[in-house]
């Protein structure tokens, strides 16, 4: 998952402040959250819309299936984005801000 | 839980632990309402936008899901109260 | 989830005891992986019984999913309960009291 | 697992994660097990109260539970000793 | 679980390996979670077939039960044997070699 | 993730952090895929052996699988970073 995380360059050494490790972690832990539950939504969505009768006839992707799936993360990123909104609306302190992790 | 048997320094480990754990779960349950909420509501992938019907269920979704959260917290605390009370009656402590 | 959790106080510091923490973590962790299952649970039996026809009409919880939501969590509690009792009776080594950490 | 590469001081410590991680997995197994029982056998939302029907399911869910966990603990352990000895055969070791 | 664990024996101490310890770390993760999934799966296959109608009229393992679970364990290692050999086809480092860390 | 505001000794740690994250969400992927896989192709219980169509299908889910959420992992990328574009513009930095 390497296409996740960049990495910005700042070559001075020093301590370590462990509220702003362990902060950057929760965050890490979250994107990679987010995600995993991304890669399976759309994946029952766009993949697996009736598991019972599904063969995995072929292993490449469909042209449909493959639409499908551009579509379906574009959809889960508005919805991240409104779901973090209301949490903020209702009084939630959530940072979101409709990335995950992007500043 | 009962800290009472814990020293000032436990005590401190103990909240911070918890600060984090609380961070935690906030983070899940945004992701997790995030994945209920999209699995709920989108169910047209013939375009890429959120309907107005997509935005509204999500919304709806999101609001009701806080609130039931909230109403199964509070009968979580009194059941774990009342299991207290009845621990100290039984054990005379 | 500050409800969940209240907290004596013994002001003597002192040496922090490993196992005692990991114990306190591990228990922390049970009650906050409990109440998860316990809010899942109780959304699919009253929230959403029907996820496919299911649309959020409001954000409101009704009368009926409120009431529905008070009997999912007292039968929780109880099933807790029993699986506790009974996974001490297979001789099971559960310290399981049919609470969450309440002592 | 092999552990025969590790000295002393690497054995004592996975010896204890490996306790850790027990205690870890047997209450995952706990409350993985109230909510499936719960879900199968919860059914009537008209009470708050279990009934006799629903408490004696529970506790079946339970018995049955763990003895199909038992089963296919024996079946991994079995299969893991097999691809043990199958690997030793092939490496020489 | 303590069935999963055996343990050989090297009794020379010395220091700990960090980058070792990890790797063991991450490999008993990973056979609890293997561990974990065959056993959702296999009560899913064997004994929830259909979780609706299902009563759990006895808290035995029925023999047809029994049965059923020895197949199916025997199944889920020959998937967990094609996945690991596939992933490795298409390029990726996976390590597995149809064991769960058996080596 | 922007980690401009690191000094050296935290971005060697968090290098570290995100290496160990990426060896677990392999792990992961690898036993998510087993059950996935397993669940959608293995049927027939009357037998312990795969059945050539049960094998083909486990294959074709596995190849499946994984480039389906390498296109996801695509879609997420270009999202994040048109996200970071967006806050540097409104923010100026």
């Amino acid at each position: 998952m390497s296409y996740l995380f960049g990495g910005g360059a700042k070559q001075d050494t020093g301590a370590v402040d462990p509220v702003k490790m362990e902060m950057a972690v929760a965050e890490l832990d979250m994107i990679t959250d987010v995600f995993n539950r991304l890669v399976t939504s759309c994946h029952q969505k766009c993949i697996q819309p009736n598991p019972q009768s599904h063969r995995y006839a072929e292993g490449e992707l469909l042209k449909g299936e493959a639409v499908c799936i551009d579509r379906c993360s574009a959809k889960f990123f508005e919805v991240n984005k409104v779901v973090g909104e209301r949490m903020q609306a209702m009084g939630g302190t959530a940072q979101a801000t409709g990335g995950f992790g992007g500043r | 839980m009962d800290f009472s048997q814990f020293n000032g320094a436990e005590q401190a480990q103990m909240t911070r632990l918890i600060e984090k754990k609380q961070m935690q779960d906030f983070m899940k349950l945004y992701s997790g309402m995030v994945e209920r909420c999209f699995n709920a509501c989108a169910q047209d992938f013939t375009s890429k936008a959120l309907s107005t019907n997509e935005k509204t269920c999500v919304q709806n979704c999101t609001d009701k899901f806080l609130k039931h959260s909230e109403r199964v917290g509070a009968r979580f605390a009194e059941h774990n109260a009342g299991m207290s009370t009845l621990a100290r009656e039984q054990t005379g402590c």
